[in-house]
């Protein structure tokens, strides 16, 4: 009964029935989604281990079964899809054209299922093109604008989907076969030029979803306009997607071949580099969606440094963030969320001071920020610790440099994001803000129970991780429930730790309390020390706008002098060749379809004569 | 209550001993005074050697030190800062013209007597005051805390209502915050 | 259920003493500068007196939970710092729980405090308290790189994160890892002088410009733990770097002379010269400190 | 005064002369010329000044209450670095409409003294923008620096005077007194105390 | 609505700004998008209180117009009833008078320095030179009594003759002195971070200078030559030999270095003017204070102050109270309209700099 048929099959079914019940019973849409996660996410947690089903259409073979690797992701996408379609239930609830909002998340859903549990590339390549136009159709969902970025998107996506396509080509023209296990361990039985095409076609298909640093271009403006139960999903599970396949190609294809150090090598340093640039963006944001986007890139470029070092730890490290990663950001962007439904605007110059109003989006943001930014004892800790260890083991001595700049430099836009938004001045304006709903807030705690636990016991975690990895054909590393051990005999014993953070905390916290407990006066932000001057009204006491300006000033030279123009140029290249192709296509809905086509010529072109000199 | 100090438990003489040479000023030149001050913190005189530094801000700081005359528009800025600051805190009134105008008797800007508008602890004669009247006044505050008679704090929170008064007539356009006290 | 009470006393006094000395240190600091400056200057126990004043100040105010629990952030993060630091080598007492963590781990607890500490004096709503924490944590992507590259290459020569073994590593004078890795030396001392905040590097409580910055609004208990918090993170911070470059002590009178006269570099630095502008501090971390630190890597791996 | 050198003020009198006709220019001593003007000739005079004169330091602008004719006169100070010359540019206004035009246009700081000026005296300068509070807060009443304003009166009305004081009164009051009163010839070159 | 820069309140209850004024800063980052200065706390209506007062009376009240430098406006009402009445002064007076002045700008410029560093964040030398300024203060002390506010200087002279050895005693404070700026050279000046912090900051245009009414060290900053004492000589100064030091960049550097060139040649002056001291009355014969009346006219004086020009516009009416009596201080240009101007587009960092560097003293602007 449990099989991965059925789980395809609710998936998509629930996605067209909560469609068309939007038509005939508006109130059912809701249950409905909702329905299909929780059986989602039942089939998935009970899903055996060892299942594996081929279908026969015409002289393809399509393949699907469970890998432990599948099934940790697959666990991620149901539960996210799970607690993101909670989050909907109120957060939508005003909004229009929700059949078609529960019917693409859910494919989306679906799609991602569909990943994760192929295992032929077909399959794969068919639901990685659900996914995508599904995501897509949610990107321009929202507003005006919508329809620019979402075109942007759907560029990206589509060079990246055409690049895993040739890459599929080739390799069934060179190996007449496309199931997994056929491939995978026998990438040797081809010639070099083919197998570097297809190793570098995939790693770019892959790197659009992961947002790698030269295709990222798309991230922050898609995360940006995206609803954010959904921005949620895309930067929590959909990014993963693209970390899933450039394990496979890494572990399964690479691995064996010659060139692997090489290109260990090339994708660390550009795992490195966009993860401090992408920190050194998120710095210089003003809108909040904006900035976990640019956080998001910079937390995909950890876990892609983290995979192309590929010692077992460093994998380790790599997936430990993968699966946190979705939690942590997606609590953000729910925290963010619970903001934009309150107050209308995620601008963090304009929002301040609710931390009295809401409590929970705080909490939920504040344990979020402690996470990403790696501080013990939140489940972040562990993550940077294994990534750091094995890097400096591995004598990665000036990657090491980078990623630890970049996760300092983290901290000036995790405390930014909360302090625009939760702390600061209680401005008149958001007077009459209140909680958001339980349905919201349910999802909330339980990630931040879930990072809380972690935190502790990274052992649940680093179990399946351990699994995958022995698909993967990692050697195994060493752990305990809640020690961590790195190479040189060091460790961390993070239940000591905690304990005495708990005590220290908490005896103080108590002292600090009863100590003058009667005599301890509240007073409003609005009675601070304004060098004994009164305000006005209308003067802003919120320290928001260009928060880090000094910063952003130091770092100015390393932007501008190289990297900076180089984008603005890509950046202009392709916005002119989007204006121009606006220009000779009407913008209607033929024009996108023949778009890709052209694109799909151009790139076939590019290979052929880019391989047939490799050839 | 809690400033009765001369309770004799050996908490209170601690706490009384520590209040008495830790003194921080809130860094406020009201008046001409100020001059004096630079003097009387820096290598020559030394106030730090009692114990007594400057402080930034209210908040932190135990000595609203008012040198000098205090034209309106200051006593309003003086009065906020005064409320910001935290118990136990002393006001130490600095040269002639706070306790009677001084030479600005018939200035129609200046208040003529502080401690009508803030409870006043220790008075420092002079126009103006040498550094070491100042020392001397510190010292003067210091003997008084010892004792746990420098309550003026409690002065001005019993008879809030009176000073507010007095606050009032002289300040138009009373547009402070009100605080819980 | 069988408790090491020895350990027991050291958790309990470590930072007793601590706070001890790092308050008699605060208090000498301000004496030596007193005498730079041509003055007396006030006892000792000055700061000793301040904390003890600001714990019995009657009233406290405080603008919300996070500045209610901001200070005991930074104190958290300090005793557990000092937790996990062999204050005293192969002592059975002040050993604490140094097994438990290694050098990796140390970088994140000590910023633990400042995270903290950042969201207390947000919460005040005061505008010079948020500059003040934007420039703090500007400057501490400054000083932690070339700290970082320190440490990289002193773990990379010896092949461990583990104090205790850096430590174990340093048995006599010679075997001193200032002697053994000069240059990771002179890189984490520079970034030492960044992360104690004397001047040059006081942009962040500057009093003439942003009224001292993020405790502009803390006062009486929250000021007096917030001032407990640096005397003991003071010493860590000492303590940390003699067992890194100094070869730790195995006694007291040891430890406390040298990290005394770590000490002193920081303080004595600040009385001559007057302060960066936060893009300059960082600056001044990115050129030279960031090139011997380079070098530092360099010279392990050659 | 010792007499002394004054050609080149003379060449600038009579060159303010000539081009105001109306002007009753007089050199006070040497670098110090005295201009009287029609308050309508003030503007094109300072800008005539500034331009061609070289007169580009505004470095006072002050009124004066002449209370007994009912008028305020208002002095341009201006100074020529090249020539070493100060210029004092008086005109008188009505007391009662006091109304002038800004001079911001030609000196920016001018706008500083107007503002002190409207706030003191209520002269309304035509132009200036920048009219607000400057000195006094929350002020009610006639403008403190007109000559028929009491500050002693005020005062005493307003502020508690702590007793003790009185004869701090008495200190003007013999100086009033002196004023009418014949002093001995001994009492001449002593002070208040003596002459009680 | 509410605004979208942030609010700044630099003062009146501010470590930072220098005395009890405001500048209320809009900020946009750490950059100041509008700066706007507040005075009046200080107001006690001098101008006021002199028409209720003799002229001699208002001897004591004028020198509270600036604290930190006190002399030049006792000077200047001085001068201003001599050259209304027409009133002479006899020589040795006039080299006491500029003996004074030049004190008090040498002890203004210890006091500047001590809050330049100050704000700069260098708190040693402020501990050094504002100690060393109490020599200077001393000396006040023992010639006039008072520390601070000396009422020395009045009309027809001054009021005591030097005391015995106390030419010797300047004489040695001076040397003293002397032998201590190298010493502040060492620590501040050459000081690597503070020319680094100074250079390039608080710029006044120079084409702009003149017109601006900039007066004082900041317009000789901008490398232009225009000092009182040489412009219009007053007292003896054109019987000294003295140098008006010039800087060109009219950043906060260059006026740094003005100041700090002229605190030797006040020490030359006061060498020179102790050396050609001439014997003598030190004072004219003068009517009694408090039937002094003064001949209907007006005059205006100026005085080279330790931050400026120092000018007073005094109208007699013939009575025995001032008509009117209007200062113009250096700081009621550099403290309002320059500073507003030359604020914007600075850094969070830099106001206290500029501020002290521009000399802002505010009882000068609303006294």
């Amino acid at each position: 009964m449990i099989s991965i048929p059925y789980i395809l099959l609710i998936a998509f079914a629930g996605a067209l029935l909560s469609f068309v019940i939007h038509h005939i019973a508006p109130k059912l849409r809701t249950p409905v989604a909702l329905l299909t996660t929780v059986l989602l996410l039942y089939f998935v947690w009970a899903l055996p281990a060892n299942s594996l089903i081929n279908i026969k259409i015409g002289d393809f073979i399509l393949t699907w079964g469970t890998t432990a690797y599948g099934q940790l992701f697959g666990m991620l996408v149901a539960v996210l899809g799970f607690f993101t379609v909670l989050y909907s239930t109120d957060f939508m609830a005003s909004k229009e054209r929700l059949g078609y909002f529960y019917m693409n998340f859910l494919f989306v859903i679906g799609g991602m299922l569909g990943i994760v549990y192929s295992q032929d590339f077909i399959s794969l390549f068919f639901f990685w093109e659900i996914m995508t136009w599904s995501s897509f159709m949610l990107v321009i969902y929202c507003c005006k604008d919508a329809q620019s970025i979402g075109l942007k998107y759907f560029v990206f996506s589509a060079i990246g989907a055409y690049s895993i396509l040739i890459g599929i080509v080739l390799l069934y023209s060179s190996m007449g076969t496309l199931q997994f296990k056929n491939i995978f361990g026998h990438i040797n039985e081809i010639s070099t030029g083919i197998k570097i095409s297809v190793i570098i076609l995939m790693i770019i298909g892959f790197g659009v979803k992961s947002a790698l640093m030269p295709l990222h271009v798309w991230a922050p403006d898609a995360y940006a306009v995206s609803p954010s139960p959904f921005t949620a999903l895309f930067s929590g599970a959909l990014s993963k997607m693209g970390i899933f396949g450039i394990g496979l190609v890494l572990f399964k294809l690479a691995a064996h071949t010659g060139f692997y150090s090489y290109v260990q090598y090339t994708l660390a340093w550009i795992g490195g580099i966009t993860a401090l640039l992408a920190t050194f963006y998120a710095i210089a944001q003003t809108d909040a969606k904006k900035l976990l986007a640019y956080s998001s890139i910079g937390q995909l470029g950890y876990i892609i440094v983290g995979l192309a070092i590929g010692t077992p730890l460093s994998i380790a490290a790599a997936l430990f963030l993968a699966i946190l990663h979705a939690i942590f950001k997606s609590m953000l962007f729910m925290a963010t969320g619970a903001v934009y439904m309150r107050t209308g605007t995620t601008n963090m110059t304009e929002v301040s001071g609710l931390i009295r109003k809401m409590p929970i989006s705080f909490v939920t943001a504040l344990f979020g920020i402690i996470t990403v930014a790696g501080v013990p004892p939140l489940g972040g800790f562990a993550a940077k610790w294994m990534l750091y260890e094995s890097l400096i083991q591995s004598g990665h001595y000036f990657l090491v440099i980078v990623i630890f700049a970049a996760s300092t430099a983290a901290f000036l836009y995790l405390f930014r994001y909360i302090f625009s938004l939760f702390l600061g001045q209680e401005e008149k304006e958001w007077e009459n803000v209140k909680e958001v709903p339980w349905t919201m807030q349910i999802p909330m705690i339980l990630m931040t129970i879930f990072v809380l636990v972690i935190g502790v016991f990274p052992g649940l975690l680093l179990d399946p991780i351990s699994s995958a990895m022995q698909y993967l054909n990692v050697k195994p590393f060493d752990y305990q429930m809640s020690v961590l051990f790195n190479n040189w005999g060091g460790k961390v014993d993070m239940q000591i730790v905690v304990r005495s953070i708990a005590a220290v905390f908490i005896l103080l916290g108590i002292f600090i309390t009863i100590k003058g407990y009667r005599n301890t006066r509240y007073v409003t932000t609005k009675d601070i020390h304004t060098s004994g001057e009164i305000p006005t009204e209308n003067e802003n006491l919120t320290y928001a706008v260009d928060f880090y300006k000094p910063f952003e000033r130091s770092i100015a030279p390393l932007l501008k002098a190289s990297i900076d123009k180089v984008y603005t140029l890509t950046g202009d290249i392709f916005e002119q060749a989007f204006d121009y192709l606006r220009y000779v296509y009407t913008g209607n809905g033929q024009t996108y379809a023949m778009y890709v086509v052209l694109f799909l010529a151009i790139l076939l072109l590019f290979s052929e004569l880019i391989f047939g000199i490799i050839l | 209550m809690i400033y009765d100090k001369s309770s004799g438990k050996i908490v209170d003489i601690i706490k009384n001993y520590a209040r008495k040479h830790s003194l921080w000023i809130v860094a406020y030149g009201t008046g001409c005074g100020a001059i004096e001050l630079p003097p009387t913190m820096t290598s020559r005189y030394d106030a730090e050697r009692f114990g007594i530094r400057g402080s930034a801000t209210p908040r932190q700081a135990d000595v609203l030190l008012i040198t000098g005359y205090l034209a309106v528009k200051t006593l309003k800025r003086v009065i906020r800062t005064y409320e910001q600051m935290q118990d136990p805190k002393y006001v130490i009134g600095f040269g002639s013209c706070t306790i009677n105008g001084g030479m600005y008797w018939d200035s129609y800007n200046t208040v003529k007597a502080l401690d009508r508008y803030l409870p006043v602890d220790v008075y420092i004669n002079g126009c103006m005051p040498r550094p070491e009247a100042v020392i001397s006044g510190f010292i003067e505050l210091q003997k008084l805390i010892e004792a746990g008679k420098a309550n003026g704090a409690k002065k001005y929170k019993e008879n809030l209502d009176w000073y507010r008064e007095n606050q009032r007539k002289v300040i138009k356009n009373w547009k402070m915050p009100d605080y819980n006290w | 259920m069988n408790i090491n009470w020895l350990s027991v006393l050291g958790i309990i006094t470590t930072p007793i003493i601590a706070f001890i000395v790092g308050v008699t240190y605060g208090g000498l600091t301000r004496r030596i500068t007193a005498r730079i400056q041509n003055r007396y200057g006030p006892p000792s126990s000055q700061n000793l007196l301040d904390i003890i004043k600001l714990y019995s100040k009657e009233t406290s105010i405080q603008h919300g939970v996070m500045q209610h629990l901001g200070p005991v952030f930074a104190i958290t993060a300090s005793i557990t710092t000092l937790y996990f630091i062999p204050v005293i080598k192969n002592s059975v007492v002040f050993t604490n729980l140094s097994f438990n963590g290694d050098l990796i781990f140390l970088l994140y607890i000590m910023v633990f405090g400042s995270l903290g500490m950042a969201l207390g004096a947000g919460q005040t709503g005061n505008p010079n308290a948020a500059i003040g924490v934007s420039r703090g944590l500007s400057q501490m992507v400054g000083y932690e790189i070339p700290f970082v590259l320190s440490l990289v290459a002193i773990m990379t020569q010896f092949h461990t994160t583990s104090l205790t073994d850096l430590l174990a590593v340093q048995k006599h004078f010679a075997d001193w890892i200032i002697f053994q890795s000069p240059l990771a030396f002179i890189a984490g001392i520079l970034a030492f002088l960044g992360m104690m905040g004397y001047a040059p590097f006081d942009v962040v409580i500057a009093p003439a410009e942003i009224a001292s910055g993020p405790p502009s609004e803390f006062g009486g208990k929250y000021l007096a733990l917030m001032m407990t918090s640096r005397s003991i993170f003071t010493f860590a911070k000492l303590v940390l770097f003699t067992d890194i470059f100094l070869g730790g002590a195995s006694d007291f009178i040891t430890l406390i002379i040298k990290t005394f006269l770590l000490y002193m570099i920081p303080v004595l630095t600040g009385i001559v010269f007057p302060r960066f502008r936060t893009e300059q501090s960082i600056c001044f971390f990115w050129k030279w400190p960031l090139v011997f630190g380079v070098l530092a890597i360099l010279v392990v791996v050659l | 005064m010792k007499t002394q050198n004054i050609n080149i003020e003379k060449e600038i009198a009579t060159e303010i002369q000539n081009t105001f006709h109306t002007a009753e220019v007089n050199i006070k001593r040497n670098k110090r010329i005295e201009v009287k003007l029609r308050n309508d000739l003030i503007p094109p005079f300072l800008s005539y000044a500034k331009n061609y004169l070289t007169f580009n330091h505004l470095a006072h602008f002050s009124c004066v209450d002449w209370i007994e004719q009912n008028e305020f006169e208002l002095v341009y100070i201006i100074y020529s670095y090249e020539k070493g010359v100060i210029v004092l540019a008086k005109t008188r206004i009505d007391r009662e409409k006091a109304e002038f035009v800004t001079t911001r246009h030609l000196w920016y700081q001018a706008e500083t003294y107007e503002r002190e000026l409207h706030e003191m005296f209520g002269i309304n300068f035509k132009g200036n923008d920048r009219l607000n509070e400057f000195i006094l807060e929350d002020w009610e009443g006639i403008p403190p620096y007109r000559r028929d304003f009491d500050t002693v009166k005020y005062a005493t009305d307003n502020f508690y005077t702590r007793p003790g004081r009185e004869d701090a009164k008495d200190v003007r009051e013999n100086v009033t007194k002196i004023n009418k009163e014949e002093i001995p010839e001994f009492a001449k070159e002593y002070s208040v105390r003596s002459l009680k | 609505m509410r605004e979208k820069e942030t609010t700044l309140y630099l003062g009146p209850q501010h470590p930072g700004v220098t005395g009890n004024m405001m500048v209320k800063l809009k900020v946009a980052g750490d950059t100041v998008v509008k700066a706007e200065t507040h005075v009046g706390y200080l107001h006690r209506a001098f101008e006021k209180l002199m028409e209720q007062r003799t002229w001699m009376q208002s001897f004591p009240i004028v020198c509270r117009i600036c604290v930190p430098e006190p002399d030049p406006n006792e000077e200047n009402l001085a001068r201003a009833i001599e050259e209304i009445e027409g009133r002479e002064v006899p020589e040795r007076a006039k080299y006491i008078r500029v003996m004074i002045l030049e004190l008090s700008r040498l002890a203004a410029y210890m006091l500047w320095m001590g809050g330049q560093a100050g704000t700069a964040g260098l708190y040693t030398v402020p501990q050094w030179s504002v100690g060393d300024r109490d020599y200077i203060i001393d000396l006040f002390e023992e010639l006039t009594g008072g520390r601070i506010y000396h009422m020395y200087i009045w009309a027809g002279g001054v009021r005591r003759d030097l005391p015995e050895g106390f030419a010797d005693k300047v004489l040695r404070t001076m040397d003293y002195l002397e032998s201590r700026l190298p010493e502040y050279d060492k620590l501040f000046f050459e000081n690597a971070i503070f020319q680094k912090r100074a250079k390039g900051v608080g710029i006044i245009d120079k084409d702009k200078a003149l017109e601006w009414g900039v007066v004082g060290p900041p317009l000789r900053g901008c490398g232009i030559k225009h000092d009182v004492r040489i412009d219009e000589p007053y007292e003896v100064y054109d019987k000294l030999d003295f140098v008006v030091p010039t800087h060109e960049g009219g950043d906060v550097w260059s006026r740094a270095m003005v100041r700090r060139q002229e605190m030797e040649q006040s020490i030359s002056i006061i060498r020179q003017v102790i050396d050609k001291m001439p014997a003598g009355e030190y004072y004219n014969k003068v009517p009694n204070p408090l039937n002094w009346y003064v001949p209907e006219g007006d005059a205006y004086v100026k005085t080279e102050s330790a931050r400026g020009e120092f000018g007073y516009y005094a109208v007699s009416d013939g009575g025995l109270k001032p008509r009117r009596v209007h200062v113009r201080g250096p700081a009621y240009v550099h403290g309002v309209s320059l500073l507003e101007k030359i604020l914007v587009g600075a850094n969070i960092s830099d106001v206290a700099f500029i501020m002290n560097s521009l000399g802002v003293c505010p009882p000068e602007i609303e006294r």
